[in-house]
């Protein structure tokens, strides 16, 4: 508890109005808006140039003029032809949901283990987690296909998800947070009669919902994004959006409008998720003090 | 005077069974917990990096009706002889030491910056920088290839340049360190941003008392105490940056222009996958496992020496 | 060797206000401790000081100097943070050094220096560990040696004791006042801790929610307190509080509540009705036979014990009088026990009343011409602001 | 060594057996013309045979141009024990696909005169593209979409250029005058070779290296010749356009691109890629046209061909079986006369294009087709390497390739330096 | 109502004793305080107690049945934690019910315990608010609360104090105090605040560096310190302490040493010769009037005054005597400023010695056969480890 509100406090007073006398002088503040702003808007390029040739004409496709003139939904139009949007988006969400959970859950279950009991082997175990981070996704590719192929997994969803369910990252960030964890709070819960397992749902994780919510998202987000497995493994079928973009691909060169358009609305979901629920990202996050 | 209350002292009788059996089955819960987790990357990730280590042994191209020849360490000699070997490792270094500006250098420069902006600014900024990190790889790339278009592409319509950036050796690594930094920026700027807000206030405002300037006190004080973010940055950027960059080589250049981007990952992927020589493959994969494993350790055993916490 | 001028001082965060329009001269040379409970804004003000904090209205002047919009660094002053603030990656003598190695002076002199002052405060083994490796006690010895390696103006300490067990305060507050005396210069001590108070202080300035309720040395704000906040506030145990009503009985008057009646001198029909709010410290109780019978005019409460405390030296006795409690306080033993019904008599210039309504002081004028009048009255605060 | 030299006999399928087979094709999934046309194709097979239930997928993996991954797919697919049962394969990877993949040899599988039968069922297989899928004396593929290379050009460019767009550069020394003067008169670009990067694979380069009289490989395959002087010189003569101005540094989907778009003035491509090129004329409003490979001067032109074959790779006869019967209807007549008038693919039953039933009238308005038809007689085969390694050979070679024509390194040095190092990755040691 | 014994109790950490063989035997309804420096092993040994930590050896016994082995949720204990340990996302009153949802009681059985409990406690009005929403002396009320809910057999609390400025701290105290009798139930209080142990506690137990030093009620402990380390530990300030030697001086035995000259009483010669350590409270040195002259066999120590501290009520001089410091207290004004010599004196029967190499406490034997001998013993300590 004194150990959450002080950091609590410790955000507050980070808080720009609390600034020491004379550190907030206008040429500062020009030179940070200016840098930020550049930097900003260097970032933000892209994604407007995805939008932006999505909305031209086919004939424009090509066309290189910063502005999209004249706007033309055609690429909707077509992207929408091929493509059942509709579907897809829900496949995309059921399996970028199903990862996220499944990458949170086994992390905040190995997090919890690692931040609140002491055993043997302990560093040894929280080491193979990290190392998976030093096995390259083309060593595991091929033998989790054969592998996926006897479960008779190939070709759906649970192919997909099977393989994702635990990810090093969740382990790490979600440990940091688990280990800020007041330990009196969980002795506390031990002593007033709760096993371990009850302790961590009436009061880990009610208390971590922040720092749940945001590493969430950002599983949420890497998931909604993947492509490589899905593509290997969903062979039959385009089942998913990011694979959407591949029904504009082949051989004789890709069909760029439709496919900046799939793009265009594949990022849409994310793009607005991240817009809305930003504060709580990054507050979820930070508070955490992950270091 | 308290009389003494005389304690018997009894020979500490030893635990029942019943009781060495509970106490054994509450050591066991940790293990519980951390036994969903361990199985799916057994199964995921271990099961494959030792099939992976059987294979480096044998020469074999994975089809079930070819044999396979078990050829001892020549795979590894002949990895090691082979000159693409050396330069995409070379590659990958410059890669690794090219894409720390944007895990490291600018998440620094923004989170220090940010704190000179107020109010909303500061959170549209945040929102910009992070948005890149939204994009679907395979997307971002597409979009990359219209901006880097020789003739017309807005990169060289703004630097007034003519380089065909995805065709000359130097450019593409280049481009390529560029994209894969744009995409993986926001998220280090919010690593940065919550290693920034962890370091106390009052060490800033204790060292301006002490008549520190501010460019002394980032340099005296903030930085070293981010030094822990900093190496959790480095590292990630040490370890992962082939993978991140691999989307994009792959979408790209296909690891030329003739290999210039290609590093010792995108090799790996052309062993194993293109060239159909699993032994070949397999002995890479592990040599990037312990080689990177090996990187790993030194910078965690450095950084304990350099490193900081604010306890 | 400054003197610090406060004018106005005020600071928002948000819809809290921190402090309130606080007005404060401090000497040269004083050693001002800032008290209140937690939360009123004895940090912050602090802060203000130092400039870590910009204030939300009002002006500090520094030898008349206006330094409200000063940077901390341009500020010649040394601060020590309530949690101490030691640079962690750094070691003690580097720690110590730091404020002279930002100002850029010549290595040898920032080597003389700092060995000069760990010697003072024996921190010379200590000079190459890490705060990490320090004890609290250590930790807080080195933040002093980091303020007082450069000599500044004045001296901010934010309750640097707070974090030390009773043993290693007692010692601590000795070497603090101590250096003091020796250096003349003026500090500016935060504290919630009174004793801390009572025993440093040239001055005290008594904060609540922001306000200050009171300004002047340790006695005056002891035995003069200017609100029911701040006699409840010093001491322990805490001043006794009870509602009561003066009266004019038999041409004299005198403070009655239920089980109490202390005469207050000479006759002054005006205060007669009026309601206070009676206030008497524990170690001016006095327990009074009971069998022995009442000294006609003599002040006279009685009451019950409800519980004694052992305080080693001494024992306090709470006792309920009326509806209120009451502390006693004597050597040990008092004799009493839980229960006991105990007649309790006091000086009647002991007594300190106040108006139940505002929580001021009332003071009895001099009785001029023969009469005593009660008004109500702040002694010593030509610095508080009129609120 | 060729394995599998006995391979049992696929019995007729009983009537009313049901059979279902997967087909595995790089044409397919992509939107448009050609999984449209697929599934119709599809369906009418269904039609003709109730009984056999085909499912077509494209291959697995992430390469934005699918063709990229056919053979890891299929193999990938056989590390789980169930490879698709007809795939289609680029002849570079015949090699490959018979010594490895276990393509099966439709010769033991239905016979051979089955598979005569149909090259000349009705209007027959031009004679050139009958044998593209035989390996030691056997037929393993039949030879499905290919392409010889085609000189696109933009007659708009061309004229503005004041070239004549009648009379397209015929040789080497042509095209780079021309390109020269695209380039200063318009400032656009020359002339793109697609045969000078990994990207493009080896197809391309080994029409213009045989037209100098050389070879990649030694027609037995056991010896590297890509370094010998005719290739050299070749590739020198690539290296000149680049040097000399007539030709810009581009990647192979930059200079598509920039050629649809109209800012190229010529371009060596497979006519697999005209159905996109036709689009961007129309869009950019240029004239497209096209002529055969150019000259090395005084010396002829050697075409060789793109493209892929129908593998039957199903070890069950029932499956085998079907699998025929699929690769039949897919080269059929009736399934050219769509390919071509619908997705603009060069029909291997050539005479179709004089069959007034058949694609006359199509080939009247796309005179394109006939330079392809042309370059038939002349065309020698896309040679593919040997053993396992092939790919790494090939692409050594590529990248050397690539390392001379656009980043100028020495021509002679480079190869032979690349030749010596692939020459171990031989089967027989080189 | 539960005994608590313990036996042997040893906890370390790697190389750190944090609790070294400790034998304690707590009776049904005691209040037993756990008093210490800092990290000297009592938040250890009350969270072996708990069952949080396991005791490297030893054992522990709750009404007899070795509870050594029972997990926490399984001892009849409850725990109020230094830091409260409030689930911050719960409500006070589902705070306060945890302990009972935990069992698995029914709805209305929880909610009407709770709300007796609020009550008791005065937390009615709270019921609805969250942790963060209370002040510090609440926050402590509910997590007392969460104890009493379920009525357990010993209550431990681990500096549940120690966050609360010096007002509610006093407040909190008295009421602990009232709510152990009013229960009746075993208390194991744990701070480092020797005036909360002094007032709270039915025992006191001195913890140094992991090892029992003294158990015994407030009054044995501070009267008859069994130890060089409790003496100096308890008394604010502490006690003063002086090394000497026993003489024998003109037929009877004195403490004597620069400055000081102590009579002890009866001659007896064995014990002259012997070094000793002095210890003498500061309550009990008075001022002797520098001109009267000294009545010839009285206690004297000369000294000069160092620093005079005010306590509000009283005021401490801080001597130096010899080398050594010793605080006098007594009744402000003391009438003494820095700098001033002054002649003290004590009862001899004051006067505390102490064995200088082990550092116990020296007991003048009843002088039987007309002859007083010193011999070491340390009283009530029979639960002490023999180390
Ligand atoms: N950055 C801030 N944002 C909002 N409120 C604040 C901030 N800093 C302080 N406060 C509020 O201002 C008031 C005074 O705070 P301050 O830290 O000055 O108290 P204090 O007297 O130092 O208390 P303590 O004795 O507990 O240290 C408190 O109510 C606190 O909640
Ligand atoms: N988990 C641990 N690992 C290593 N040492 C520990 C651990 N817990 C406690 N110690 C050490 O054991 C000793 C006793 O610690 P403990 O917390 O019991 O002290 P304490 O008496 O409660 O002190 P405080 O009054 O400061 O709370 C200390 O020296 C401490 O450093
Ligand atoms: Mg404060
Ligand atoms: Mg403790």
């Amino acid at each position: 508890m004194a150990v959450i509100a002080g950091r609590a406090a410790a955000l507050e007073r980070a808080a720009p109005a609390d600034e020491p006398v004379g550190t907030h002088s206008r040429t500062r503040a020009v030179v940070g808006h200016l840098a930020l702003g550049t930097l900003g808007v260097l970032c933000a390029f892209p994604i407007y140039w995805l939008y932006a040739t999505s909305l031209r004409a086919p004939q424009d496709i090509y066309s290189l003029a910063p502005l999209p003139w004249p706007l033309s939904a055609q690429s909707y139009v077509d992207a929408f032809r091929v493509l059942d949007v509709g579907g897809l988006l829900l496949n995309t969400t059921v399996m970028a949901v199903l990862i996220a959970l499944g990458q949170l859950l086994t992390g905040l279950l190995a997090a919890y283990a690692f931040a609140a009991w002491e055993f043997r082997g302990k560093s040894l175990l929280y080491l193979a987690f990290v190392a998976t981070w030093l096995v390259p996704f083309q060593v595991t590719m091929l033998p989790n296909y054969v592998l996926l192929s006897q479960l008779g997994v190939l070709n759906t969803i649970a192919g997909v998800v099977l393989p994702s369910l635990c990810t090093a990252l969740g382990v790490i960030l979600l440990r940091q947070h688990v280990q800020a964890f007041p330990t009196e709070l969980l002795e506390a819960a031990r002593l007033d009669g709760r096993g371990s397992w009850s302790t961590l749902w009436t009061v880990v994780v009610p208390n971590l919902r922040p720092a749940l919510a945001a590493l969430g998202i950002l599983l949420f987000v890497n998931a909604w994004n993947e492509y490589f497995w899905p593509a290997l493994v969903l062979q039959r079928s385009n089942a998913v959006l990011q694979l959407g973009l591949r029904s504009f691909m082949g051989t004789e060169g890709n069909d760029w409008g439709p496919m900046m358009a799939t793009a265009g609305m594949a990022c849409l979901p994310v793009l607005v998720l991240y817009l809305v629920l930003q504060r709580q990202i990054v507050n979820g996050f930070v508070r955490s003090g992950l270091k | 005077m308290d009389a003494p209350a005389p304690v018997a002292v009894r020979a500490v009788p030893p635990p029942s069974r019943s009781a060495r059996l509970r106490r054994a089955g509450r050591s066991l819960v940790p293990y519980l917990y951390l036994a969903p987790g361990l199985v799916l990357l057994g199964i995921w990730v271990y099961r494959p990096l030792v099939q992976t280590g059987q294979l480096s042994f044998f020469s074999w191209n994975l089809l079930p009706t070819t044999p396979m020849v078990p050829v001892g360490f020549e795979n590894y000699e002949r990895l090691f002889t082979l000159p693409e070997f050396g330069t995409s490792i070379w590659r990958t270094v410059v890669l690794v030491l090219g894409l720390l500006p944007f895990t490291v250098v600018v998440p620094v420069a923004v989170g220090l910056l940010a704190r000179r902006v107020r109010g909303r600014a500061a959170v549209i900024y945040q929102a910009l920088v992070f948005a890149p990190l939204l994009i679907a790889p395979v997307a971002g790339a597409a979009v990359w290839q219209w901006l880097l278009d020789p003739r017309s592409g807005a990169i060289n319509q703004v630097l007034g340049t003519t380089t065909n950036w995805l065709q000359e050796p130097g450019p593409a690594q280049l481009a390529i360190i560029v994209i894969t930094g744009w995409h993986v920026l926001g998220f280090a700027v919010l690593v940065v941003a919550a290693g920034l807000a962890g370091i106390s206030d009052d060490y800033a405002g204790a060292a301006a008392l002490d008549g520190a300037t501010p460019g002394q006190v980032t340099r005296w004080i903030t930085l070293p105490l981010l030094s822990p973010t900093l190496v959790f940055l480095v590292l990630m950027t040490v370890l992962l940056s082939a993978q991140w960059s691999f989307p994009l080589i792959d979408t790209l250049t296909n690891g030329g222009p003739a290999g210039a981007t290609t590093n010792v990952y995108y090799l790996l992927w052309d062993y194993g996958f293109h060239s159909f020589d699993a032994g070949l493959g397999a002995a890479a994969g592990v040599i990037f496992f312990a080689g990177f494993g090996v990187i790993a350790a030194a910078l965690v055993a450095l950084s304990d020496r350099v490193t900081f916490h604010d306890n | 060797m400054s003197r610090i001028q406060i004018e106005g001082l005020t600071r928002r965060f948000g819809a809290v206000t921190a402090v309130d329009h606080v007005d404060l001269d401090v000497p040269d040379g004083d050693f001002l401790v800032l008290l209140g409970p937690s939360g009123c804004g004895k940090s912050t003000l602090l802060r203000m000081l130092a400039g870590l904090t910009p204030p939300s209205a009002g002006r500090i002047l520094l030898d008349g100097r206006d330094i409200t919009a000063t940077p901390p660094r341009d500020r010649d002053l040394a601060m020590v943070f309530q949690s101490y603030a030691l640079y962690p990656h750094l070691t003690v003598a580097r720690n110590i050094g730091f404020p002279l190695r930002a100002r850029r002076r010549p290595r040898p002199e920032v080597a003389s220096r700092t060995e000069t002052v760990a010697r003072v405060l024996g921190l010379e083994e200590l000079l190459h560990r890490r705060p990490r490796e320090l004890s609290g006690g250590q930790r807080q010895r080195v933040a002093l040696a980091r303020a007082l390696v450069r000599d500044p103006g004045a001296f901010l300490l934010d309750e640097p004791l707070s974090n030390l067990d009773a043993t290693l305060r007692t010692a601590t507050r000795a070497e603090l006042t101590e250096l003091h005396r020796r250096l003349g210069s003026t500090f500016v001590h935060v504290t919630h801790d009174q004793v801390e108070a009572m025993t440093m202080a040239t001055r005290i300035a008594v904060l609540n929610a922001g306000r200050l309720e009171q300004v002047g040395t340790a006695a005056q704000v002891y035995d003069e307190p200017a609100s029911v906040f701040v006699a409840g506030f010093l001491g322990s145990p805490a001043m006794g509080l009870l509602p009561g009503r003066i009266e004019h009985v038999e041409g004299s008057l005198r403070v009655l509540a239920p089980d109490v009646d202390i005469p207050l001198g000479g006759p002054d029909p005006e205060d007669a009705g009026r309601e206070v709010v009676l206030g008497i410290r524990a170690e001016h109780l006095l327990l009074v036979e009971p069998t022995a019978a009442p000294r006609p005019g003599a002040a006279l409460l009685r009451g019950t014990v409800r519980l004694v405390e052992n305080l080693g030296s001494e024992e306090v006795a709470h006792c309920l009088v009326g509806d209120a409690r009451l502390p006693v306080r004597g050597p040990r033993p008092l004799g009493l026990a839980a229960g006991d019904p105990v007649t309790l008599t006091t000086a009647p210039e002991r007594v300190h009343l106040f108006d139940p309504a505002s929580g001021r002081r009332l003071v009895r004028r001099p009785a001029s011409a023969g009469t005593a009048a009660v008004s109500t009255h702040v002694p010593d605060l030509s610095a508080v602001s009129p609120s | 060594a060729p394995t599998a030299s006995a391979v049992a006999r696929a019995p007729e399928l009983a009537p009313g057996q049901e059979v279902s087979i997967v087909l595995e094709s790089y044409n397919f999934g992509q939107a448009g013309a050609w999984s449209d046309t697929f599934t119709a194709l599809l369906d009418t097979f269904h039609q003709q045979h109730p009984t056999i239930t085909v499912t077509a997928q494209k291959p697995q993996g992430n390469s934005s141009n699918p063709a990229n991954d056919t053979v890891s797919s299929v193999q990938a697919q056989l590390a789980t024990g169930a490879p698709p049962d007809v795939a289609q394969l680029g002849f570079s990877d015949l090699d490959f696909t018979v010594n490895q993949l276990g393509a099966k040899p439709l010769d033991d599988l239905v016979g051979a005169d089955a598979v005569a039968a149909n090259y000349e069922d009705g209007h027959p297989f031009a004679p050139k593209a009958r044998t593209l899928g035989d390996y030691n004396g056997k037929t393993y593929g039949i030879p499905f979409v290919f392409s010889t290379p085609v000189l696109f050009y933009n007659a708009g460019l061309f004229r503005q250029a004041g070239l004549d767009p009648a009379t397209p550069p015929t040789t080497w020394d042509e095209v780079k005058a021309a390109g020269q003067r695209i380039a200063q008169a318009t400032g656009k670009d020359g002339a793109y070779v697609d045969c000078v990067t990994e990207t493009a694979k080896d197809w391309c380069l080994q029409s213009v290296i045989r037209s100098n009289g050389g070879r990649v490989i030694s027609e037995d395959r056991t010896r590297l010749e890509f370094a010998d002087p005719p290739a050299v010189e070749a590739v020198t003569m690539l290296q000149d356009l680049v040097t000399s101005g007539a030709a810009p540094k581009l990647t192979q989907q930059q200079a598509v691109e920039g050629f649809a778009r109209g800012d190229l003035g010529m371009i060596l491509e497979s006519s697999a890629l005209q159905g996109t090129f036709t689009k961007g004329a129309q869009g950019g409003g240029w004239e497209l046209r096209g002529t055969g490979v150019p000259a090395f001067t005084g010396k002829p032109v050697v075409p060789t061909n793109s493209g892929a074959a129908l593998f039957v790779l199903s070890a069950d006869p029932a499956k085998q079986r079907a699998a025929w019967e699929l690769i039949r209807f897919l080269t059929s007549e009736e399934a050219y006369v769509q390919i071509s008038s619908r997705i603009g693919y060069l029909p291997l039953r050539t005479g179709l294009v004089d069959d007034p039933a058949g694609l006359q009238d199509w080939a009247a308005k796309n005179p394109l087709v006939r330079t392809n038809l042309q370059q038939m007689d002349p065309m020698e085969p896309w040679v593919s390497f040997p053993g396992n390694d092939y790919l790494q050979i090939r692409d050594g070679m590529m990248q050397a390739v690539e390392q001379v024509v656009l980043q100028g390194a020495d021509p002679q040095a480079t190869l032979s330096a690349a030749a010596d190092r692939q020459a171990a990755l031989l089967p027989a040691g080189g």
